[in-house]
């Protein structure tokens, strides 16, 4: 299948992205957007643009009809999806290829298989991949007991009809379950007005470690190591690196192996993710698959040396991965900051707005993926994302101590920005250290830093605007002058030696 | 220029000064020589003591209008903090004190350009009562409380001193 | 020695560079800036910065003893020359040294023997590292054809005193020399007024081939592999990258041990660059020797996945090369393009002013190492760089298209660049083949392209541009406004499926 | 907007209409709607038959003051051209044509604002001759040469159409 004009079906830093590999390819792009997008940097970069419909994603971005309609008229050949959005609907993807149209991503089936939780267990049981001890049916206490030694305590009591953390309780040993299991099925008989639970091994300060695999239509398999995403609050990636500071080469080894079990058995085609939990003694268990390529392709992509976006367009072009499994390297180390337009000091509320200014970082090992630039807008409409920026060094410190220099650089004006919580985040010990589980975050560490010993700069440079601006009132009709000052406006003599 | 910073609970009396293309700071009494330039439209290049600092300025909202709020983006964290001209800030205690006494008395020195009230007049809270042009500003100085205006102890075009008593206002009769 | 705070002798992108990598370390910089560079991106990046004099060089950035006077008052305990300026002056060198002030380069001299070209010729032969075959003495018709035998034909016979490519002249075989001689002797003669001659081996459509060393206090060195920089314009490099697509594996440990014999000869620390010229039968001859960081070290960075800057000041501490020669990495491609404001329209004329307009390249395997900004001014004192862009794949071509890609994604306003000379170049076929010489942009090639096809969108924006100021003008007062617009003018319904 | 495009030696007529909400770009004739937005100041993304191309625009120097010269940067190339209002061409036509003919004539219909000469009047090249509205701007009309004026043919405040001659500079005399 030629794939010589891609649409991409998606907007922001992903589309971007992708509009890049492509370029670079010599493969036309083809941009869609909602009314709320018409300026958006990816509509700038892409060779083509057609409007799909009004801001909420419902009526545009998720409207498989009209991007399949934009792929006939703009004679597009091949469909990208980005992450979110119609990037794990199997519906979409078979609308896709029923039109001639290829889907760069998994076929239909796998995304429908590993979609479901329930099923992708029993795929992942079936195909010898290790997944969470525990029973899944409900049985009475007695034989509940007898599964709890099997596991191995401690365990973790749900209710069957529970959810999002309710109705979950841990179990040291024997005597607590016995004890225990009597208020479990009462809080959920009056929780969820069903008494049934059933058990789980229960992980401690569990870590999210994920394994980036990749598949061609020739059944051949490749594993790009790991990453490490345990950095988290509530539940969302807020850092993500590669490759973990708690893997060991066996452990990479046997997760990698784990992983293309279940690609393998689902006949996987494309960029996939094999999520696991870890838990400190080096067990992993089988947690998810995500069908598509993840936000943070980019430190796999640092530390391997390979563009993602290209192998996905390769292999949905029918080629063989370029690349054994003993050809992929692993060199170094990165890590992935995610910026976004919200607010740390109001408890992370989203910040939309006009981005009134910008400055990125740049410099050796800095990577900044954006969907924006001086003067856009971050909608309300979507994920307030405002760029991604990852940095690579020799050593996991080398990166982290590159990332909190680059965050130093990065500057937006109009907007608040989670660029300062990362700069705590890079000094904050339990993290620079490497023991990370999912709830380091749990425990808000995050407040209002001392007064850095900078404030009198600060201070002055407010002085010297506020008088500027009486000045500037006093002296001349508002407005005058054309924006930009083009001569600079300088206080102070030079302290020449 | 003077100005109260304030940051946190913390205040410093701020001062700055232009003189023969010398700029001083003068932060709690003491003095420093600085070099600032406007590198980019809100983004200043600040050298003093040696020591080279980059700050991004953008004003942020304050429920105050007295006091301006200001969060600067440096290498090293964003700083956040307030200014407050100290003269607004006499004005503001100003209004304060004719909460407890009742008599609105004269924040600094000014000239009152318009009597808005007369004696008998009954007053709502926040109704203005008088302007006064004060710093090279008309001023409306607001009732604080529901009330009748007993006394009126100046008069439009008067010229008062810090402390003059303008007008009290009294408890409303039932 | 400690290296804590670090003063900067020099200016632009590579001042900005050394600060970079200065905080990744947690060491404190000094910069030091003429009075043209009071808001230059240098001086703002640094932690402390002191004016040392007027814009021109010699009354600044030139002054040792005012750039000692600024790391005496400062703290400073070492400085980094950069290249250019003070980086290859033995004087200044030993000046900061004989203060307690640690100088990062080599000893004074390593700098002093390898900055005299007859002198580096003779440590090149006697260390054993091919030079180019010739005799240096001026001798008889009779003698020289005796010679020019030895050295095998062709050969170049060169006016003694000449220089600048001046008073030379190319012999195939023994019959054009006997038939030359008198006539290069008489043209010597008059041009030159002395008659001597002397002959050299003649490398036909050279290539410049350099190798990166470095060498430690304790008498370790490495070799960092090759760069090509035979692209050159007026003996100025124009593109660089690494590795070269000449070299193999052989010829580049032969080119790596030769080097290192050299470096070894002169007791060389830190790091340094030994340049050859190379034919086509993969022959190489020691050119002379760089005793400073090099502009194009980022090609080098970015294929070994080292920061030279910090070897640079580990070595300066005392400490040891952190590798030894089997561990470093040579990995995939990198290309640098400089970006200069100059008029490729205008024979390159320098074209210095206000930056009014800058958006620079971003993604994967796009460095831009940049001295400048939005608003800031590229000065007729210095070189006119605007910044070194530098991009990484996997092969030669994936790095040469990620180039042509990122080129076309610069944006500078108020000067004139060499950007479009640059993508020019990255489509021309001699470039992307492979098959490079110092001679290669002798004939111009550059010629202003044919219109492209964008034309009409590029005419309709000037034109909504010139009715949008007409109309400002005609209904408001000049100048009205807050500079920049805070709504988006916007033309023509959004074609809304 | 009716302009006429230079580039190189090939010249182009277009033209730029907005109407309901629309635009189009009409080049030698042929139309085409557009959809156009200033996404930065002096950038522009424009939308046309599906394309999407990212214009950063500026505008140079120029010798002739008639013509607007630009240099757009795009994705594929930078692209020099001019665009010359054809009513200031006829302007710089008529200025050519009294070269040749010794005739000033009215390069489109205006009024004559002020006569800045009489009848036999010595003039240097270059000299302004009459002040002429039209286009709603007033446009000097000089002299190409030296010489006398010899007939002034119309009368300030006359309004005059295309081709009418106006004034009539013959040889000095030696």
């Amino acid at each position: 299948m030629p794939v010589t004009k891609v649409l991409i079906a998606n907007r922001g830093e992903i589309a971007c992205r992708v509009i890049r590999t492509c370029r670079e390819m010599g493969i036309l792009t083809v941009a869609v957007y909602s009314d709320a997008d018409r300026g958006a940097l990816h509509v700038r970069m892409a060779d083509e643009a057609y409007c799909i419909g009004p801001a909420p994603a419902r009526e545009s971005y998720l409207m498989m009809y009209k991007i399949l309609t934009v792929a006939k008229v703009s004679g597009a050949d091949a469909i990208h999806p980005g992450y979110g959005f119609l990037s794990e609907n199997a519906e979409a993807a078979k609308l896709f290829e029923a039109n001639g149209i290829t889907f760069i991503g998994p076929r239909p089936e796998s995304i429908v298989r590993m979609g479901s939780k329930t099923e992708a267990r029993i795929v992942a049981i079936k195909a010898g991949c290790p997944v969470v001890p525990g029973i899944q049916e409900t049985m009475s206490d007695e034989d509940l007991a007898v599964e709890a030694e099997k596991i191995g305590y401690p365990v973790m009591v749900k209710a069957a009809m529970g959810g999002g953390g309710k109705g979950m309780r841990l179990v040291k040993n024997a005597e607590e379950l016995k004890s225990g299991l009597p208020r479990a099925r009462g809080e959920a008989l009056s929780s969820f007005g069903d008494d049934s639970v059933y058990i789980e091994k229960a992980i401690i300060q569990p870590r999210h470690i994920e394994i980036q695999i990749f598949g061609d239509q020739h059944g051949n398999y490749v594993y790009l190591w790991e990453r490490e995403c345990s950095v988290q609050r509530r539940h969302q990636k807020v850092i993500e690196e590669a490759p973990s500071p708690h893997v060991t080469p066996e452990m990479r080894a046997a997760m990698g192996e784990a992983a293309l079990k279940v690609a393998r058995a689902v006949n996987y085609v494309g960029a996939g993710t094999v999520e696991f939990l870890a838990d400190s003694e080096r067990n992993f268990y089988f947690l998810e698959m995500n069908t598509r390529l993840q936000v943070e392709h980019c430190v796999t992509e640092w530390i391997t040396g390979l563009d993602l976006v290209k192998w996905q367009i390769l292999v949905a072009r029918g080629e063989k991965l370029p690349l054994t499994q003993d050809q992929i390297k692993l060199n170094g180390w990165a890590v992935e900051c995610r910026i976004y337009a919200e607010d740390p000091d109001k408890n992370f509320m989203p910040s939309p707005g006009r981005i009134s200014f910008l400055r990125t970082p740049a410099g050796p090992g800095v990577r900044d993926d954006s969907g924006v630039y001086e003067g856009s807008e971050v909608s309300m409409f979507y994920d307030p994302m405002i760029s991604k920026l990852s940095t690579w060094g020799p050593t996991r410190l080398d990166a982290i101590d590159k990332m909190r220099s680059a965050l130093g650089e990065y500057r937006i004006g109009g907007i608040r920005s989670n660029v300062a919580f990362h700069e705590v985040l890079m000094e904050h010990e339990p993290f620079r250290s490497g023991f990370l589980h999912t709830g380091m975050l749990d425990k808000p560490f995050w407040k209002k830093k001392e007064v850095g010993p900078n404030l009198k700069f600060a201070v002055a440079a407010a002085m010297v605007a506020e008088l500027d601006d009486d000045e500037r009132r006093a002296s001349q009709p508002v407005g005058s002058g054309e924006g930009k000052p083009d001569a600079w406006k300088h206080w102070g003599k030079f302290n020449r030696l | 220029m003077k100005r109260t910073l304030l940051i946190g609970k913390e205040t410093h009396d701020v001062e700055l000064l232009r003189q023969d293309g010398v700029a001083r700071l003068i932060w709690d009494g003491v003095e420093e020589s600085l070099d600032i330039l406007e590198v980019e439209p809100g983004s200043w290049s600040v050298i003093m003591g040696g020591k080279s600092v980059d700050v991004r300025l953008d004003t942020a909202r304050n429920p105050d209008p007295d006091v301006q709020a200001f969060r600067a983006t440096l290498y090293d964290a964003p700083y956040e903090f307030a200014l407050q001209d100290p003269r607004k800030a006499l004005l503001a205690a100003a209004r304060g004190a004719l909460a407890s006494g009742g008599t609105l008395t004269a924040p600094m020195p000014g000239k009152v350009v318009k009597l808005l009230v007369k004696e008998g007049d009954l007053v709502t809270e926040g109704q203005p009562l008088l302007i006064m042009e004060a710093m090279k500003m008309q001023n409306e100085l607001r009732s604080v409380s529901e009330g009748v205006i007993t006394k009126v102890t100046t008069s439009e075009g008067a010229t008062v001193e810090t402390g003059s008593a303008l007008i009290t206002v009294g408890p409303k009769k039932a």
